[in-house]
């Protein structure tokens, strides 16, 4: 089949130039380009010293991570990591990084030595993991590209106890009981980290006066006040109402 | 779509995907960027309305048709500043971040029954996800801008939207369950014929639930009365304090793309998404097999339909902004956890218990047509889940 | 109106009020008016109640179960005609046989069967076919008991109201001598005093009124611990407590005997009931569990004794084992093939040991409990209460109790077993009334007296007189309880018991010496031949009519009827010699004679009023009411014929019926005899001690031995010491010197030796093991401090060390899977 | 038409579907950029997504396997448990999440760090 050279040239822009068209297999396109992202994030995120950089990055390696199991036919799980991971777990990590962020600590530098070290044991280890994801020869099938079956309904299901995939799929191996009782212990355990979140992280009446307090009052209180400085010594409270009240 | 450039146009099968990405992609950005003008424009006129004034009148004519755009050439033309101690990167990126997202979840919206970006059979749990990442956008701007009115507006930002969330997802199941799906086609599809087929009248409770999203909605896109992240008496403008032209005007863009979201997802989840009040194709005896053009033009009211819907939301957004004072922060948190959140839960419950005891509505089969349709998977002969046979051939826009 | 209904309750509450003023007193004795003198008033009012109300349920017997009198000879129709009528009377307590005179049908045996009202208050226990219960058996021997017990009680307790004044206050005890030469001085026990003599009078009421043999021996071994309370009130004197330890240490003895009987009967039986009882069963339909009676004497037998069916079974018991095994599968045929062979087996003598046994048993308590031989030695000692308690033990309560028993228990005891029981009560009567005769302690001639004539009673019993002992148990607990507070009466006036030191007292005390000698003629059975007579007179005459009776019939036992005559009349002797020498003749000690004044009025009154019954308890009023027809209502079903068999001893035994002992010869002959003898004892007597014709010195001295021998109480004491006591001590001393000398040495040297490896032990703990923990304990901390080094608390190095752990892993697993594959 | 079919190593890439070990290695490298990130940050919110990283690539495997898509001719795909594990380990993570900086938060608030090295009060 031969194309246009218009529409190869607008194609042009992916870097795949001068391919046949049809030849190219448009999945493993997404997957290089959401599987580049995602390990690339990653590394900015090692390599990133400030926090909310680091966030940043982080958001999209996760982002990325979920556009790849899209790619798998996991949509479901793919939806659930942008709901949650990307936006509950890091909105609460922006949280942390803004009640925390004085200046020193926005920017903790790592050490050199540090880099180093963890550079060899990570490459060690990475070497390690590739080797054994590349050793079984059945994960290195070329993907049957068998389409997905929708999976929310199942997932639901299974969620709720009842495995509506039973034994039909081919070569689908595992138990064919539902997730109800781990469910309900997620559940609970969320509960339990909600309390128990709220029981840590609450602000405690003492009457020993807190570093921070002493570090605010050594301070000018006029900090607060400097346009360049960010939310120093302000608590989450006094950010959310706003402090020109 | 594809189908039809190969086989009535005769294109050739990758032209014929090309211009199908693209005709979509242009439909949503033009959606979200010219709507954005229209939208800014609409904004204006009607809030010149209610304050009984006549708002803009010069430009383009005698309803200063062009204001908008004339703005956005001002916008395009303003310089882009950026302060001194802001964080350069960031402070660039999250405006993009903010529109990308908006934009990202017009993938999964329907605009009829096969003038879909991606029908995915999460549409809704996906569309409510990335509309979440627009957040982030916010609070990176708040944060690089080292000034504090934007954090303080991007901290509000955070957690309004994160609270408003709750409410809004459970708001959301509502139609979900009583469809059986989260596929928004679906969803739409079950609420074919006459409007009293709408989910928003199936029941009592998913009427009172209609309300709730319509206030969670306008809560998690920051439009007024609960816009506290740009609040100007207090925060100058909050998150985009410190921004200007373009990337401002982005800003803008993403916000009114996210109302016009938010307003579709009411139109098909409550609204009957295409499906008009009255089901006319229906009435003249127009369906799938009766001819091309019929088919076609079905599909153009439907698209009609809906963006009449939602547009019909955003001037209801506009109508409430210009009409109710702005919250104190205290006052939007209490709305969401005190009011919005246990309303949602009882009316959810509610809406369930009618499901199971009254699971054909009021006035079972009255215009309804078709069977039940339930996505993935149908009761067998034996009683066992099964496959469902594969949906319906829709636009594959398949990347 | 049912009255007959009403006799459970009545007796019920009679029975259970001195109950109430035994918990009043004992909780709030001390407290009722100065030093508890008012608890005499509770416990008099509640024996009073009891007294009316058994009063009451006398008269209620009376109306529904008219006495009649009783034609020698006729006894069978008036015995139907009594049985019908308490058939009327008896089926509101649901437990009379109904059944009783149409046995008479059938032609043999006895068709009597006694009015009598049974039941149960309150079931203890029940499970299996075991049942406790407290039950009722009313009879006309119940009802009369009732009367006679509460009647001589309150007698007694006016009578101890005055008697135990001394109590209100200090006491000095003159007979105890404290270690510092002083005399003892306590509180007076007053309230104490009432509050025991209102339990005895409750436990005693218990026995009369119980319905199964269970209850009665609770009520037994509360009469005991009552009669050890009340012998050993002065329990500072060693002689008390020693008596009272006495008295109930020989009736454990008795008491041993009997649990062998109740062993027997329950085991073998499965009850202890008396009469039938009726229980609904699980099946909702009433069950009829015969009782006692029934079992040993079945109506449908016509009431002639056999050898139940449970002792058959219990003494074939082998027979039974194999039925068993054999018909494993079904026990239903088992029950019915072993209820077939029965009869066989009773015809070949099973069950007649057991049978024996059981009565032997039974009478064993008895013996204890009534003082009979070989178990009368606490009865004498029992003196040492005080007076209105051996008036209260000697005539109405204790002692009346074994003989109750006998009569009650009278139709499962077996010829064997009666002819047991003569001759016990024989040897009884003869040793208790020799030892009188030389006895010189008031009381004590009393006491003996006492346990002569329960020997008159078990005699009875024995030879088939059921209504003549039990008659005479009732004469004699008026002239006795008479007799003994006759002589409270002259210990209280003259302080001393030594009638050697009286005499003459007639004069000073004349109401005293009048009812005592009605009570000395009552006693000795005086009266007008075949006219008229004091009440012994009725009750000694059929006493000696029926052992005369019984001699005719079995010549082999003729010594049965001397043993009565000669015992008529020594009593007789003693008595009088009693009676003169305190009474009559010239005061011996001029400084008691001095002393002694008449008794308050308090204490005369229940004297005379005793006196009274005395003379007349014995009579039967125009139209039949009397005491022996009354005591013939309630004859045991079926012994109104006689007995005839002996299954133990071979020899075969003739009882003859009672009523046959009533006419012709041997009436005749027993009234006779039974008056010459009384009047040659008092002759004698009068000879000896009133008209000093003869010196009882001079008779002493010739017969020095013999009277040594009898003044020495036969030794019987001295023997039991020396064949119990002694050996018992023996063993006792060479136990504990074994256990001193033997056993402690040994511990002692175990000990000693433990010390000593304690000693090695604790050096090797605490060098050796101590050590080695310190040692470790060492190690571990020079390991920690040398350890500490690598907890550096930084995060990040943990995560590596986790990391290079985790390659290394992989590395090694690596290397085993190739080495793994390639070999 | 010098087309890419001459680089065999990205014609491969563009041609070939891709397999299971195409995102295992993916996992790796995020696995070992979390270690790395835990390893190296001093902030405890760097360690924090650290952890993020590392559940992240747990996850990617995990999705990997459970995928009918991705597995080859007679592969044996976990098929919905694999997912379901994925969707717990998420929720967990969010869990993990919340206490954490519950934990930081505490932290910051009594030595006014967020300095990891800091938190050593139980060193040897």
């Amino acid at each position: 089949m031969t194309l246009p050279s218009s529409v190869v040239g607008d194609l042009g822009v992916l870097g795949v130039a001068f391919l046949p068209l049809a030849a190219i297999n448009w999945h493993s396109v997404m997957f290089l380009l959401f599987a580049a992202v995602a390990c690339l994030a990653a590394v900015a995120v090692v390599a990133a010293d400030n926090v909310v950089r680091m966030a940043l990055y982080l958001v999209v390696s996760l982002a990325a991570t979920a556009g790849l199991f899209f790619l798998a036919g996991a949509e479901f799980v793919g939806a659930m990591q942008l709901m949650i991971y990307v936006g509950g777990t890091l909105v609460l990590l922006v949280f942390g990084v803004m009640l925390t962020a004085q200046a020193p600590f926005v920017a903790i530098k790592s050490e050199g030595g540090d880099r180093v070290v963890a550079g060899i044991v990570g490459a060690a280890l990475l070497a390690a993991l590739v080797l054994a994801g590349l050793s079984v020869p059945a994960w290195r099938q070329p993907a049957s590209m068998h389409a997905p079956p929708p999976a929310a309904t199942p997932l639901g299901m299974a969620l709720v106890g009842v495995r509506v995939d039973a034994a039909e799929g081919p070569g689908v191996i595992g138990p064919r009981v539902g997730y109800l009782l781990p469910f309900e212990i997620v559940s609970v355990h969320l509960l339990v980290v909600l309390v128990g979140a709220a029981y840590l992280a609450r602000a405690k009446r003492r009457k020993v006066p807190r570093p921070i307090d002493q570090v605010a009052s050594v301070e000018p209180p006029a900090s607060v006040a400097a346009h360049a400085s960010i939310g120093r010594g302000e608590r989450a409270g006094s950010v959310l109402t706003g402090g020109s009240a | 779509m594809v189908e039809y450039l190969t086989h009535t146009l005769g294109l050739s099968g990758t032209l014929a995907w090309t211009i199908a990405a693209v005709v979509a992609a242009v439909l949503v950005l033009n959606v979200i960027a010219g709507g954005a003008l229209v939208f800014i424009w609409a904004e204006r006129k009607v809030a010149a309305r209610i304050q009984d004034r006549l708002g803009p009148t010069r430009t383009g004519g005698r309803f200063g048709w062009l204001q908008s755009l004339a703005d956005g050439i001002k916008l395009l033309a303003k310089e882009d500043l950026m302060p001194d101690g802001a964080d350069g990167l960031l402070f660039k990126i999250a405006p993009y971040v903010s529109f990308c997202a908006s934009f990202c979840a017009f993938i999964a919206l329907p605009f009829a029954f096969d003038v879909v970006g991606l029908r995915l059979n999460v549409a809704v749990f996906f569309v409510v996800a990335v509309l979440g990442l627009e957040v982030f956008g916010v609070i990176i701007a708040g944060y690089a801008s080292a000034s504090k009115w934007s954090l303080f507006g991007a901290m509000r930002e955070a957690a309004q939207v994160v609270s408003y969330e709750v409410p809004l997802g459970m708001c959301v199941v509502v139609p979900v369950m009583l469809a059986g799906s989260m596929d928004m086609v679906t969803i739409a599809e079950k609420q074919a014929g006459w409007f009293w087929n709408w989910y928003l009248f199936h029941d009592p409770f998913t009427f009172v639930v209609f309300w709730v999203y319509v206030t969670c909605a306008v809560a998690s896109v920051n439009r007024a009365p609960f816009d506290l992240a740009e609040a100007e008496s207090e925060l100058v403008a909050g998150f985009h304090t410190e921004y200007s032209g373009l990337r401002w005007s982005f800003f803008f863009m993403a916000e009114y793309g996210s109302m016009f979201l938010v307003s579709g997802m009411a139109a098909v989840l409550f609204l009957g998404g295409w499906n008009g009040p009255i089901p006319i194709a229906t009435l003249l005896g127009w369906s799938e097999g009766t001819g091309e053009s019929a088919h076609y033009l079905v599909r153009l009211v439907g698209l009609a339909n809906l963006i009449g819907k939602a547009t019909l939301g955003v001037l209801f957004m506009m109508w409430i902004r210009w009409t109710l004072p702005r919250l104190r922060i205290d006052q939007v948190m209490t709305t969401c956890l005190k009011y919005c959140t246990p309303i949602a839960a009882v009316m959810f419950a509610g809406a369930m218990l009618w499901q199971v005891l009254l699971p054909g509505g009021l006035m079972p089969g009255v215009g309804r047509p078709g069977g039940e349709v339930r996505e993935g998977w149908l009761e067998g002969p034996g009683g066992r889940a099964v496959q469902a046979p594969a949906p319906p051939a829709v636009a594959e826009i398949r990347p | 109106m049912d009255l007959a209904a009403q006799l459970p309750l009545l007796l019920g509450l009679a029975w259970l009020t001195p109950l109430a003023s035994f918990v009043a007193i004992l909780f709030f004795g001390p407290r009722m008016g100065p030093h508890g003198r008012n608890a005499a008033w509770v416990a008099t009012a509640a024996i009073v109640t009891s007294l009316v109300l058994s009063l009451a349920a006398f008269v209620v017997w009376l109306g529904v179960h008219p006495v009649q009198a009783v034609a020698h000879g006729e006894h069978g129709v008036v015995h139907a005609a009594a049985d019908a009528h308490a058939g009327d009377g008896g089926h509101a307590s649901g437990s009379h046989d109904a059944d009783g005179h149409l046995a008479a049908d059938h032609g043999h045996g006895d068709p009597h069967q006694p009015a009598a009202y049974s039941g149960n208050w309150y079931t203890l226990y029940r499970g299996g076919r075991l049942e406790l219960s407290i039950g009722y058996y009313i009879d006309a021997l119940t009802v009369l008991m009732f009367v006679v017990v509460t009647f001589i009680a309150t007698c007694i307790h006016v009578y101890a109201s005055g008697y135990m004044h001394d109590e209100l206050h200090e006491v000095t005890d003159h007979e105890v001598r404290l270690a510092d030469g002083h005399h003892l001085h306590r509180p007076g026990r007053f309230p104490r005093f009432f509050q025991a003599l209102s339990l005895f009078c409750f436990s005693m009421m218990g026995i009369v009124i119980a319905g199964n043999l269970a209850m009665v021996f609770i009520f037994w071994e509360l009469v005991g611990i009552c009669s050890w309370f009340l012998i050993g009130f002065y329990y500072e004197r060693k002689s008390a407590s020693t008596a009272a330890n006495k008295a109930f240490i020989v009736n454990r003895v008795g008491d041993f005997g009997m649990l062998i009987g109740l062993m027997a009967l329950w085991g073998a039986l499965g009850t202890l009931s008396f009469a039938d009882s009726t229980t609904v069963g699980p099946d909702g339909n009433e069950q009829v569990r015969p009782g006692l009676f029934s079992q040993f004497r079945p109506s449908e037998a016509g009431h002639v004794l056999q050898v139940p069916d449970g002792m058959v079974a219990a003494a074939a018991a082998a027979e039974v084992a194999t039925i068993s095994a054999d018909h494993a599968s079904s026990p239903a045929d088992a029950a019915s093939q072993i209820a077939a062979r029965i009869p066989d087996w009773r015809g070949m003598g099973m069950g007649r040991w057991l049978l024996f046994i059981a009565g032997v048993g039974i009478f064993c308590g008895c013996v204890g409990k009534s003082a009979q031989f070989p178990l009368f030695v606490w009865l004498p000692d029992a003196m040492e209460g005080p007076t209105p308690v051996s008036a209260l033990v000697h005539s109405a309560t204790m002692v009346a109790a074994g003989v109750y028993l006998v009569g009650r228990f009278y139709p499962v005891l077996s010829p064997d077993v009666l002819l047991v029981i003569a001759y016990v009560g024989a040897i009884t009567l003869f040793i208790a009334a020799t030892i009188a005769l030389v006895a010189n302690d008031i009381k004590r001639v009393l006491a003996y007296s006492t346990v002569s004539q329960l020997g008159y009673m078990m005699l009875a019993l024995g030879v088939g007189g059921w209504v003549a002992g039990l008659f005479h148990l009732v004469t004699h607990a008026f002239f006795k309880s008479l007799l003994f507070l006759c002589s409270g009466s002259v210990i209280h006036a003259c302080h001393t018991n030594d009638m050697r030191k009286m005499g003459g007292l007639a004069k000073v005390m004349p109401w005293t010496a009048f009812t005592m000698l009605v009570g000395c003629l009552a006693i000795i059975g005086a009266g007008v031949p075949f006219v008229i007579g004091l009440s012994g007179y009725y009750s000694k005459d059929s006493i000696l009519a029926q052992a005369l009776s019984f001699a005719n019939a079995n010549p082999g036992h003729r010594v049965l009827s001397w043993a009565v005559a000669g015992g008529a009349f020594l009593t007789a002797f003693y008595m009088f010699r009693l009676w003169f020498m305190t009474f009559a003749g010239q005061p011996r000690d001029h400084h008691v004679h001095e002393h002694a004044h008449e008794s308050p009025n308090v204490m005369v009154t229940p004297l005379v009023v005793l006196a009274v019954l005395a003379v007349v308890a014995g009579w039967t009023l125009p139209g039949g009411l009397g005491i022996a027809n009354l005591l013939e209502q309630a004859r045991p079903a079926g012994t109104a014929a006689g007995l005839e068999g002996g299954f133990v001893f071979g020899q075969s035994l003739l009882f003859p019926a009672e009523h046959e002992s009533h006419e012709g010869a041997v009436h005749i002959t027993a009234t006779l005899t039974a008056f010459g003898t009384a009047m040659a004892g008092v002759l004698l007597a009068a000879l000896l001690y009133l008209w000093k014709l003869i010196s009882p010195d001079l008779i002493a001295s010739i017969f020095r031995p013999i009277y040594a021998f009898l003044a020495g109480r036969w030794y019987f004491d001295e023997l039991y010491d020396l064949v119990f006591v002694k050996p018992t001590l023996g063993v006792a001393n060479l136990a504990s010197g074994v256990d001193r000398g033997l056993i402690d040495r040994l511990i002692d040297g175990i000990a000693w030796a433990a010390r000593g490896l304690a000693g090695i032990d604790a050096w090797i703990d605490r060098t050796l093991v101590d050590g080695l923990v310190n040692a470790t304990a060492n190690a571990t901390w020079n390991a920690g401090l040398k350890l500490r080094g690598l907890q550096t608390g930084r995060l990040r190095q943990y995560v590596m060390f986790i990391v290079l752990g985790t390659v290394a892993l992989f590395v090694l697993a690596a290397a085993a899977f190739r080495s793994a594959g390639t070999g | 038409m010098t087309s890419l079919s001459m680089n065999p190593v990205l014609g491969f890439l563009i041609d070939a579907p891709v397999s299971v070990a195409h995102y295992l290695v993916v996992g790796a490298i995020l696995f070992t950029a979390g270690v790395a990130c835990m390893a190296t940050k001093r902030n405890a919110l760097g360690v924090l997504m650290g952890i993020e990283l590392v559940l992240n690539g747990a996850n990617v495997n995990f999705v990997a396997f459970a995928s009918t898509y991705l597995a080859g001719e007679g592969g044996r795909p976990l098929g919905l448990d694999g997912q379901v594990f994925a969707v717990f380990v998420i929720l967990l993570a969010a869990a993990e999440a919340a206490v954490a900086l519950a934990i930081t938060l505490n932290f910051y608030n009594n030595h006014a760090t967020v300095d990891v090295d800091r938190a050593d009060d139980l060193k040897g």
